[in-house]
């Protein structure tokens, strides 16, 4: 065995407080260790090359390369090993640089530490088996989760790509947040204008299968081969006959029902299209508000619908689609202002969210466009608007930048103004963050052409007097506090993850992070990729962003379902677990045991019961190896053998 | 405006005993101006006290320690609560008060010698004994007759005792006072020895 | 339930300027049927003085007072003066949280202290150990004049990680406490707004300005009379009303009752009883009883902190 | 040389690569430093780390064995975290019948991108076997 070991600079990364060159000198006199080298950037070309070369000229059989986190570069190194004859598992990486140099400040220490991060790696890499692996085909279906403008452009471009695509969306109708949008920035174009098309060409698509008021229950299975159980929540109208006409919305007695659409601006009714656009465009009722769930007695829908649609005995239903890839764009939701008492954030009516007033300045809006105090009905004159609102708020749990609010509180502001001429506006702001193309050009007109009154610092608090809410803030460029008796105040509340987002994350196997938006492979270089083959990320879902970059990531994420799908077949990991049947007992014990049922029993000829693997199934874990009394399934890459070599190369010497 | 410079007025070492005496690291403020916004005494500062955070990041121990704002907080705790990076403001300022005490620094006199008349009661009788508070206070700052006109209300509705009420265990309290002087009067000369030797 | 065994720690204000308070207190508890258990010999808990001087004196003449309530063998104390409520439990919490401090504490000390003790304002003990369905009980008579403007001050609930009591932007105790004894009570944004606290000695003319907003906003709230919880507000928004009229240009003659004075005339002692004769500002027909109208329950306003809880 | 005699212990780690070696990851590229003892092992899952490996690794010289895997209900592999749970608490109920302090075993929770939360696991779990002492006293003797 020529085992062939290559140390890593990573530039001044690790040969700053690592001695490469005493690594390279102490691994040459490892028992085993044919060659070993130190190199500024292995995974450049010509350090790939050189590995290329050394294998050829020295004859090694295995290679180690001491750099960065096997989570960057053990793919690219795989590849150059297999590129050079030898099987793509004779190869391991030792961890130097995540794990050593960026982490410790003493040189002597760290040159020690990487040295035994090599020992363990030659340790295991010794043991090494090749392994192959199989082809299985791809199911070329698509499922989006989320009808956002983020989901719906990942589902078209994969329907025009020419998969069929399972759209699920939570609410009743597509378009999330954006179809709730008057304008958008720094275009000032009409948010529904632009999207409506965009929700017809979902509903007309011949490839898309839309789900709309449904969720995922239940996924299974692996990237290529998913069985996606979905709920269809009971509408109680059946959809197949209600064609929109909304008669039943205009006869329904109960007018006090909460239209989440509009977020709680005005009422609506227990039975409701939420919005004129809306699509699909049904009707569906809301139980807790209607008469005939809540008091046993109505019936009028049921009546007056033209088509016979209602129907108050329906459930929930569910249904099994099968896919090869999902793409998870289930945007956001938004802080509850009740988190933020010092502004009185929901006990007072004058104080409002931004998406609550976008929602008054628009035009099919509850109040037709009219900019109106909810609490007496007049036009205000003075409006305040508080940014970051619970944003980089360590002490209520949101330390972030929520991203698109500085943005839309410009956008409001001159709106603003164009609403009501003779309105002043005020900001409050810490920074005003706008680095996007047009962007500070946008802010800047919303001062210079709009006079809107910028005011550097935070509010303190916010409260009645008369008619008027008077808000108090500092300007710390005056160095005092401020005061304003305001008409109105919106707050520019956080962007939170969407509701229920770890409990999506959980089914799906994705990562999510502390603030529940899911993680992606890589922040720079595999933004829309999560660490679960075939599951891939789009919108706000990640983080918060604004519409272009929702778009960008809708159709990236759809661009990387398009080059999986291109394949007819993909390679499974062989790393998977494997039975030796000679030693298995059949307890079964790791039939019960493996999360995937991916062991079944079998017979042998000789009525010898044993336990063998699913190899499409196993995903890998290796809870069946440590749970096997007799060490019978090893999950190859990670078997007993392999594992106690490093731990014996750690702790023996 | 007076120009600060930087390079040679930052010190180091007072942004240094602010953290470990106050528990709270300075750095965490990022200048949103919540606290002063907030602060019912900002019309009352000759620093707002969001400038006095931004004073200590800049290392300006005079300025700071000098400064009356420091003495006329109140510890209404208004900034610590709505403090966005939790940073426990109001400690922070009882910590500079307490560091100007020991350094002899007392911009707002008065409210320096009421605070010390009554620790002074409160050391002679365990408890608090407010006319001779009151009477201590009168005497050092020759303001004879602030609140005479609330005299006669105090006086005839008898809110305040004419004795002092003295506690059995007022020796205990007074070991209090002594072992925390000897506590702090070791602790400078241990600095001191320390400055002298480093 | 909670505990109701706890030690009563008046603190001295409250043997002087606040001896009402403690009156009406002692008298509520007594109807309430709470034993009231003063610990032996207590001395000053140091309030602001002893902090705004040192950190060190300030926790050991407080945590003195809790080795006393340490040896009575009861689990806390409650304490009236929010002063005194903040200083003793100030001095609980930073020895919990450092061992550094507790230990350098307890140098200072006779006797260590172990940390054991659960300090609660009184307003805090009648709301949460007694609760607001006993504190309805006892009453007898209904105070049909009365709209109240309950004022908390600074520090009865703040800074929130210290005082974990109520809401710190929006306390709802004394209003929800108020109301259960028949009394009507106004809503109003100042209700922990500062009044200048201890400055009204060295520093009046901030106590003046200060004091002179929370007054306008109560009675622009439409309120009549003012509760507090406090003896220093009381000072400082009734003795001192004057003064404040004086420099403010103001009118304000708007009297300013200890919650537990109310309390005590809704459970039929008399305003001399209850010391409210001491008051400056007099309450005039404000105090006049008259028989229990029965009317609709209002439910208990809910805080923040007890929504968080529910949920 | 496996650890610096004097300065250092012999502390293996095993890490499930999708959540604590992705957040041990996280902490190196936060520059967030912590001691240099711990060596790290990655597994695919917590639920694949076999109880004797720990014991292995105390037996054959190892001064403490600190694992981690995905948050309950974050597991990459759905429910492989809860089968790690079970079967390293038993393990450190059973250390102190073979006369190991069972504080020289810790496990834990850490996600990918909680760096700063790794940072003080093997700040804090270093800081605990220091407070311990080397396991085995003959080797320390004889160098
Ligand atoms: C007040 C305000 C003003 C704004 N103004 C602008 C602007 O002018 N310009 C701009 O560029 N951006 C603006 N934005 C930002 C914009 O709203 C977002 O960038 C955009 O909506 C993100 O799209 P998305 O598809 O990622 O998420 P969303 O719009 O949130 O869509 C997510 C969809 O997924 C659904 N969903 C959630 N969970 C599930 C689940 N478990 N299963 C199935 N479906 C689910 C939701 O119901 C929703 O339909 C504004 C935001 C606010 C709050
Ligand atoms: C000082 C500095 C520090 C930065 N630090 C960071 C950082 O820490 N993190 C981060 O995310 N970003 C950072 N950036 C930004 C980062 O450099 C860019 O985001 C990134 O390089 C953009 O990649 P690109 O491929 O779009 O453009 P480029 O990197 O500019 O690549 C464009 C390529 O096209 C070639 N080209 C140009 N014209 C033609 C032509 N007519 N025909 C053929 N080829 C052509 C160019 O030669 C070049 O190779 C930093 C930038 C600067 C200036
Ligand atoms: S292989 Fe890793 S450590 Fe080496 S140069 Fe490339 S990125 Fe850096
Ligand atoms: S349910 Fe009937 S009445 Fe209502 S919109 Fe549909 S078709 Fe019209
Ligand atoms: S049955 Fe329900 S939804 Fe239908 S009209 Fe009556 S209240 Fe409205
Ligand atoms: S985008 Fe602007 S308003 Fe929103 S959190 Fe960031 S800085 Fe604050
Ligand atoms: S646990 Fe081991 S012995 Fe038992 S059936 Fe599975 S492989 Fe065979
Ligand atoms: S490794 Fe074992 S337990 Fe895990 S999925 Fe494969 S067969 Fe099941
Ligand atoms: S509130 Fe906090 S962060 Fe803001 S200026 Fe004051 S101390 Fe700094
Ligand atoms: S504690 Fe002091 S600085 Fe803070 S708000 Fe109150 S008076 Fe102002």
């Amino acid at each position: 065995m020529k085992v062939g070991v290559f140390i890593c600079h990573c530039g001044n990364n690790i040969a700053g407080t690592v001695d490469v060159a005493r690594v390279a000198e102490e691994t040459r006199k490892i028992p085993g260790v044919a060659y070993a080298i130190n190199y500024m950037y292995t995974c450049s070309e010509p350090g790939q090359d050189q590995i290329k070369d050394a294998i050829k000229k020295y004859d090694l059989d295995r290679i180690v390369v001491a750099a960065c986190s096997p989570r960057m570069h053990e793919l690219t190194f795989r590849r150059t090993v297999e590129k050079a004859g030898l099987n793509r598992y004779y190869f391991e990486m030792a961890n130097i640089r995540e794990h050593c140099s960026w982490i410790g400040e003493d040189r002597e220490l760290n040159t020690n530490k990487a040295m035994e991060a090599v020992r363990a790696a030659v340790a295991k890499v010794m043991q090494d088996k090749p392994l192959y692996s199989s082809s299985f085909a791809v199911n070329k279906r698509v499922l989006v989760i989320g009808g956002g403008v983020a989901g719906m452009q990942a589902a078209l471009d994969c329907a025009d790509g020419g998969h069929e695509v399972v759209l699920v969306e939570k609410s009743p109708s597509v378009g999330g947040m954006m179809a709730r949008l008057d304008k958008t920035f720094p275009t000032i174009d009409c948010s529904i204008c632009i999207l409506g098309p965009k929700m017809v060409d979902v509903a007309q698509h011949d490839l898309i299968k839309l789900y709309a008021y449904s969720e995922v229950e239940e996924v299974k299975g692996y990237v290529g081969n998913y069985q996606i159980k979905i709920r269809k929540k009971a509408t109680y109208v059946d959809w197949t006959k209600c064609t929109g006409c909304g008669e039943c919305m205009e006869k329904c007695p109960s007018k006090d029902a909460y239209d989440s659409f509009n977020f709680g601006v005005a009422p609506t009714k227990a039975i409701n299209i939420p919005f004129p656009q809306a699509i699909p465009k049904k009707a569906k009722i809301d139980p807790t508000y209607c008469r005939q769930f809540t008091k046993g007695k109505c019936g009028v829908c049921a009546k007056i619908c033209p088509t016979k649609a209602i129907n108050y005995e329906m459930e929930d239903e569910i249904v099994t689609e099968e896919v090869g890839a999902i793409v998870v764009a289930s945007g956001y939701g938004l802080l509850d202002i009740e988190k933020m008492g010092e502004y009185g954030g929901g006990r007072y009516p004058d104080v409002i969210t931004a998406i609550q007033y976008e929602r008054l300045l628009n035009a099919s809006g509850p109040t037709s466009g009219h900019i109106v105090r909810p609490s007496d009905h007049e036009e205000p004159k003075t409006v305040v608007f508080v940014s970051c609102c619970g944003s980089r708020d360590k002490s209520i749990g949101v330390p972030y930048c929520s991203n698109f609010c500085c943005m839309y509180i410009a956008k409001q502001a001159i709106l603003t103004k164009d609403h009501m001429p003779d309105s002043q506006s005020y900001v409050f702001y810490m920074d005003i963050r706008s680095p996007g193309k047009g962007y500070d050009e946008f802010t800047r007109r919303a001062q210079e052409e709009y006079g809107t009154k910028y005011i550097r610092g935070r509010v303190s608090r916010i409260f009645p007097k008369g008619k008027k809410m008077v808000v108090r803030g500092a300007d710390t460029l005056l160095g005092t506090t401020v005061e304003i008796e305001a008409d109105l105040v919106v707050l520019a509340n956080a962007v939170t993850a969407a509701p229920g987002a770890p409990q999506l994350a959980e089914k799906l196997h994705i990562s999510y992070d502390t603030n529940a938006f899911y993680v992606e492979s890589h922040p720079k270089l595999r933004p829309v990729e999560t660490n679960t083959s075939g599951v891939f990320l789009a919108g706000c879902a990640q983080g918060p962003k604004d519409i272009p970059a929702s778009v960008g990531q809708g159709s990236a994420a759809a661009a990387k379902v398009l080059s999986m799908l291109s394949k007819d077949f993909l390679e499974n990991d062989p790393a998977i677990a494997q039975v030796n049947q000679n030693a298995c007992v059949g307890c079964l014990k790791c039939v019960k045991t493996c999360p995937f049922q991916a062991i079944v029993e079998e017979e042998l000829r000789g009525g010898k019961v044993v336990a063998k693997v699913i190899q499409t199934v196993c995903a890998g874990c290796g809870v069946c190896t440590s749970t096997c009394p007799c060490g019978a399934i090893q999950l190859q890459h990670f078997t007993d053998n392999q594992l106690l070599a490093e731990v014996n190369a750690l702790c023996l010497s | 405006m007076r120009v600060i410079n930087l390079s040679t007025t930052s010190d180091a070492s007072f942004i240094e005993q602010v953290k470990k005496e106050s528990g709270q690291d300075p750095a965490e403020c990022y200048q949103c101006g919540n606290c002063t916004a907030g602060c019912p005494y900002t019309e009352f500062f000759d620093y707002p006290v969001s400038m006095i955070m931004r004073l200590i990041q800049a290392g300006q121990k005079d300025t700071v320690l000098n400064s009356k704002a420091i003495w006329l907080c109140a510890t209404c705790e208004t900034c610590t609560t709505r403090c966005p990076c939790e940073v426990d403001v109001a400690h922070v300022m009882d910590t500079l008060r307490n560091i100007a005490y020991r350094e002899g620094r007392y911009t707002e006199k008065d409210i320096k010698t009421f605070y010390e008349a009554f620790l002074t009661s409160l050391k002679n009788n365990g408890r608090i004994y407010e006319l001779g508070i009151l009477m201590g206070y009168k005497a050092k700052t020759l303001h004879l007759l602030a609140d005479a006109d609330l005299g006669p209300n105090v006086l005839v509705k008898r809110l305040i005792h004419f004795q002092p009420n003295k506690i059995e265990g007022r020796d205990e309290v007074q070991r209090i006072f002594k072992r925390f002087a000897e506590k702090r009067d070791n602790e400078k000369r241990d600095n001191q020895k320390r400055d002298h030797h480093g | 339930m909670a505990d109701k065994d706890y030690a009563y720690y008046p603190g001295c204000s409250l043997e002087g300027t606040g001896s009402a308070y403690d009156a009406s207190i002692r008298l509520v508890m007594q109807a309430l049927g709470v034993e009231v258990k003063e610990p032996h010999d207590w001395s000053c808990c140091g309030s602001t003085p002893a902090h705004a001087v040192d950190h060190l004196l300030a926790g050991a003449l407080a945590a003195r007072n809790l080795v006393l309530v340490q040896k009575m063998g009861l689990k806390g104390v409650s304490a009236p003066c929010p002063s005194c409520f903040s200083a003793l439990k100030t001095a609980h919490y930073r020895m919990a949280k450092s061992k550094a401090f507790k230990d350098e504490v307890n140098e200072l000390l006779d006797v260590p202290y172990e940390g054991t003790v659960d300090v609660r304002s009184t307003l805090q003990f009648i709301y949460e150990n007694i609760g607001v369905e006993e504190v309805a009980r006892p009453v007898k008579l209904a105070l049909p004049n009365m709209k109240v403007a309950p004022y908390y001050g600074c520090i009865l609930n703040r800074p929130p990680e210290i005082a974990q009591f109520d809401d710190p932007e929006n306390p709802v105790s004394m209003d929800n406490l108020i109301s259960a004894v028949g009394v009507e009570v106004v809503d109003y944004a100042f209700k922990m707004e500062c009044c200048g606290a201890a400055f009204g000695v060295p520093r009046k003319d901030m106590v003046n300005k200060l004091t002179h907003k929370v007054l306008s906003m109560a009675i622009e709230a439409g309120a009549n009379c003012i509760a507090v919880a406090c003896p220093l507000c009381q000072q400082n928004l009734d003795l001192r009303q004057a003064q404040v009229n004086a420099a403010m240009g103001s009118s304000f003659n708007i009297p300013v009752l200890y919650f537990s004075q109310i309390m005590g005339l809704t459970y039929g002692f008399t305003p001399k009883e209850l010391g409210i004769d001491k008051g400056v500002v007099d309450p005039g027909n404000l105090i006049e009883t008259g028989p229990i109208v029965p009317k609709e329950v209002e439910k208990p306003k809910k805080t923040k902190a007890a929504a968080k809880e529910a949920s | 040389m496996p650890e610096l005699a004097g300065k250092e212990l012999r502390i293996v780690g095993f890490l499930c690569n999708w959540c604590s070696y992705g957040g041990a990851d996280t902490a190196g590229v936060g520059r967030f430093k912590q001691p240099t003892d711990l060596r790290i092992i990655r597994v695919p899952c917590s639920g694949r780390i076999d109880p004797l490996f720990v014991v292995k690794a105390l037996i054959n010289g190892a001064d403490g064995v600190l694992v981690s895997g995905c948050h309950p209900r974050d597991c990459h592999y759905s429910d492989g975290n809860y089968y790690a749970r079970r079967r390293l608490e038993m393990l450190k109920q059973f250390l102190p019948f073979m006369g190991i302090d069972g504080k020289r075993f810790h496990y834990t929770w850490v996600s990918a991108s909680e760096g700063q939360r790794w940072q003080k696991v093997v700040t804090d779990f270093t800081r605990q076997v220091h407070g311990i002492g080397p396991l085995h006293e003959k080797k320390e003797a004889a160098k």
